[in-house]
């Protein structure tokens, strides 16, 4: 058993690293994002498949707090490459909407 | 009935592994953003699945439900993110193109197929 | 010759790494992406060290409410020292962050160059101030 | 296996590192520091370093990347190109580089169990945890006990750090008048109006991280967690809330003043423990004080309120941080700003006009 998830570890690394690979050369700014949301993904389904791996999968807290932060940081990031900064307020803007 | 279980989790596990690599490749091969990141996102989607309902079927009843929590987490936050990101860069006109793609079968793109790409997110609506 | 010991390599590596980016650019935001590569490194260091062969996590594996026996734990006091020194990190970077947006509004930029240069302007200005109100 | 694993890892790290270092565009750079930390808390899993995953997931890819991303919109998101090669920083790296290989050399091997590091004060911490302390992580207990006062040391750093910045960047805007109506925005960003998906899905999702955070403040001292990452994780949850609907929204729910005391509620949480054991006649921060019958209950009680007292400090600190950053308005006296400076040469429309067109 110990040697499939040996196996799916690799494919994740390798897929990490194919991710990696876009995000080196881009070219364009949200090629990056995407690949950074990509990696987060497999990094979450490794640190799963590790736990396994290890014996101990008691800790798939961990994966879930990858997830969310990787959620959190991929948004900013949209949000920023959209409007140049992290400050401006919708919620003036959301309310008058019919 | 465990012997079972096994095969289960080996086929949906190196199933789901296999998605994602395929997924990396379509990362890194296809020719513009958009299908990058049908690639990426689509396929991360599987491929997720694949592993953790994989890992489910050798798993402690608590165990698996901590993973099928990580699943949910997953197909709502990955999803909701690459829509955005398309959404985003649909909206700052980004190309279906790349004026210089990663060009590793050095099948350039058809000198008439600039025509063909999409200029301005206006234009087409 | 110990080839045990290539974790420290790879931590030298990324050490050197950091301080080249501080030393050699000359953008501040970016020296400062340095300096948290060099804090990486540092916190590699000590967790690789703490690893133990065939060790798992230091949490206790119960049996019955008592330690199992006959397990190897990996060591816990460099886990402890490093995860405070993360949070500890982020907030010495926030630290820098601010001063990089202060530097920004006072000089208009935050190339080291331009600083640099502006320092020394205002310097020269002051000197010959002082010198035309001399004695 | 694992051993492959941590190589390959590690082989990710420096890949990265370099890709940093030579990536001329700060956005992307920053963006690439995202990946970095996950490979990073990758390394620390397969390390055993679980606590510490678990912090640099939620510090690195969540907090950190946005601070980075929070200066950038203040600041510039292009680096200029060095006018030379700095053939002295080569040198000095080098030499350096060198010195410290050398000094590698009679280091112990990667997971050597004989190593120095294993013995004195670790082997009792490892040895006799469960009979003084009895929680099943370890880490837990040699963080807010037997290391205690040092902890004390970090909160008050990072306590500190949040005062730090918050007199550097509170300085010199306008002071908002408790009720009076938050300005107008300058342009009627479409964002949430055009993301109801993403609205959604945050909205859905906020009340299950928090609980997520308590979980993790809770549970601490049975599986991986504690104060310090149930603290990140809050305070991601309510910058989540912040990247969508705007750091006012925030406001409403945690008041900035309020956060600002609370900061400093936690650190004294933390230390009234310690006062509280010593006027019971044992050292600082002697938690069996607490309970004389019962030791080892005298140390639950005293590590649950002061992972408590580390909780609020840092979920408190890091807000006022975002806080800080969020709503200080952008000063445009850049003589190097450009027009696009995100999208190579992949992008045609203008990201000026989409705000005219949104705007009209």
């Amino acid at each position: 058993m110990n040697l499939v998830f040996g196996a799916a570890a690799m494919g994740l690394l390798v897929t990490m690293a194919l991710a990696m690979f876009r995000a080196t050369v881009g070219p364009s700014a949200y090629d990056r994002i995407s690949a950074l949301n990509a990696f987060g993904t497999k990094t979450v389904l490794l640190i799963a498949v590790l736990g396994f791996l290890s014996g101990r999968p008691e800790w798939l807290d961990l994966a879930l707090v990858y997830g969310l932060c990787n959620f959190v940081g991929t948004l900013a990031v949209l949000r920023f490459s959209k409007y140049g900064s992290l400050a401006k307020d919708e919620l003036a803007s959301a309310e008058d909407e019919p | 009935m465990s012997a079972v279980l096994d095969a289960l989790c080996v086929v949906f596990l190196l199933g789901g592994t296999l998605f994602t690599v395929i997924g990396g490749i379509g990362m890194i091969r296809l020719p513009s953003f958009y299908t990058r990141c049908h690639a990426a996102g689509m396929t991360d989607s599987a491929g997720a699945a694949g592993v953790l309902l994989g890992l489910c079927f050798v798993a402690e009843p608590l165990v698996a439900v901590k993973l099928l929590s990580v699943l949910a987490f997953i197909w709502l936050t990955s999803v909701a993110s690459t829509h955005a990101l398309v959404k985003a860069a649909y909206a700052r006109g980004l190309r279906f193109y790349d004026e210089q793609p990663i060009d590793l079968t050095n099948k350039r793109p058809q000198p008439g197929a600039e025509d063909r790409t999409h200029k301005r997110s206006g234009e087409e609506e | 010759m110990n080839t045990g010991i290539w974790n420290y390599w790879v931590v030298v590596f990324l050490m050197m790494a950091g301080l080249y980016v501080v030393m050699a650019k000359r953008n501040y935001v970016k020296k400062l992406m340095g300096l948290s590569i060099f804090q990486v490194s540092v916190i590699m260091l000590y967790v690789s060290m703490g690893k133990v062969t065939g060790g798992t996590a230091p949490i206790y594996v119960l049996d019955g409410g008592t330690p199992a026996e006959g397990i190897v734990y990996s060591n816990a006091l460099p886990h402890v020292l490093m995860l405070t020194a993360i949070v500890v990190g982020v907030a010495t970077t926030a630290v820098g962050l601010g001063l990089i947006v202060r530097v920004r509004e006072a000089y208009g930029s935050v190339e080291e160059d331009v600083v640099t240069e502006q320092d020394r302007a205002a310097e020269a200005a002051e000197a010959r101030d002082f010198a035309e109100a001399g004695p | 296996m694992e051993l492959l694993i941590t190589v390959t890892l590690f082989a990710f790290l420096i890949w990265m590192a370099v890709v940093i270092g030579r990536q001329r565009d700060l956005f992307s750079a920053s963006m690439l520091t995202g990946i970095f930390s996950l490979i990073c808390a990758g390394l620390f899993t397969v390390m055993d370093a679980v606590d510490v995953a678990f912090t640099e997931a939620a510090v690195g890819a969540g907090i950190s990347t946005v601070l980075f991303l929070a200066t950038l919109a203040l600041t510039d998101e292009r680096e200029r190109r060095p006018e030379h090669t700095p053939l002295a920083a080569i040198g000095v790296v080098a030499l350096t580089g060198a010195a410290l290989v050398y000094g590698t050399l009679d280091m112990p091997a990667y997971g050597d169990p004989s190593a120095p590091v294993h013995t004195g004060v670790a082997r009792h911490y490892m040895e006799r945890s469960w009979d003084e302390i009895g929680l099943p992580n370890i880490v837990t207990g040699v963080l807010a006990s037997y290391r205690g006062f040092d902890t004390f040391g970090e909160l008050g750093v990072i306590f500190t750090a949040g005062i730090g910045v918050s007199l550097l960047l509170s300085a010199g805007t306008p002071e908002l008048t408790p009720g009076a109506p938050p300005p107008p925005p300058k342009s009627r960003a479409p964002y949430v109006r055009e993301m109801p998906i993403l609205r959604t899905v945050s909205k859905a999702l906020m009340p299950y991280i928090l609980l997520f955070a308590l979980y993790v403040q809770a549970h601490g001292d049975f599986g991986p967690g504690g104060g310090f990452q149930a603290g990140v994780i809050f305070t991601a949850a309510l910058i989540l809330y912040g990247l969508i609907w705007g750091p006012s929204a925030v406001e409403a729910f945690a008041r900035r003043r309020l956060v600002e005391r609370a900061t400093a509620v936690g650190l004294l949480i933390y230390g009234g423990v310690g006062v509280t054991t010593l006027t019971l006649g044992h050292s600082f921060l002697d938690y069996s004080a607490l309970s004389p019958e019962h030791p080892q209950h005298g140390q639950h009680w005293g590590i649950f309120v002061v992972e408590l007292g580390v909780g609020i400090t840092v979920s408190a600190v890091m807000l006022v941080i975002y806080y800080v950053f969020a709503s200080r308005p952008k000063k445009d006296v850049s003589p190097m700003r450009q027009p696009l400076p995100l999208l190579g040469g992949a992008c045609v429309g203008d990201v000026s006009t989409e705000d005219a067109e949104a705007d009209s």
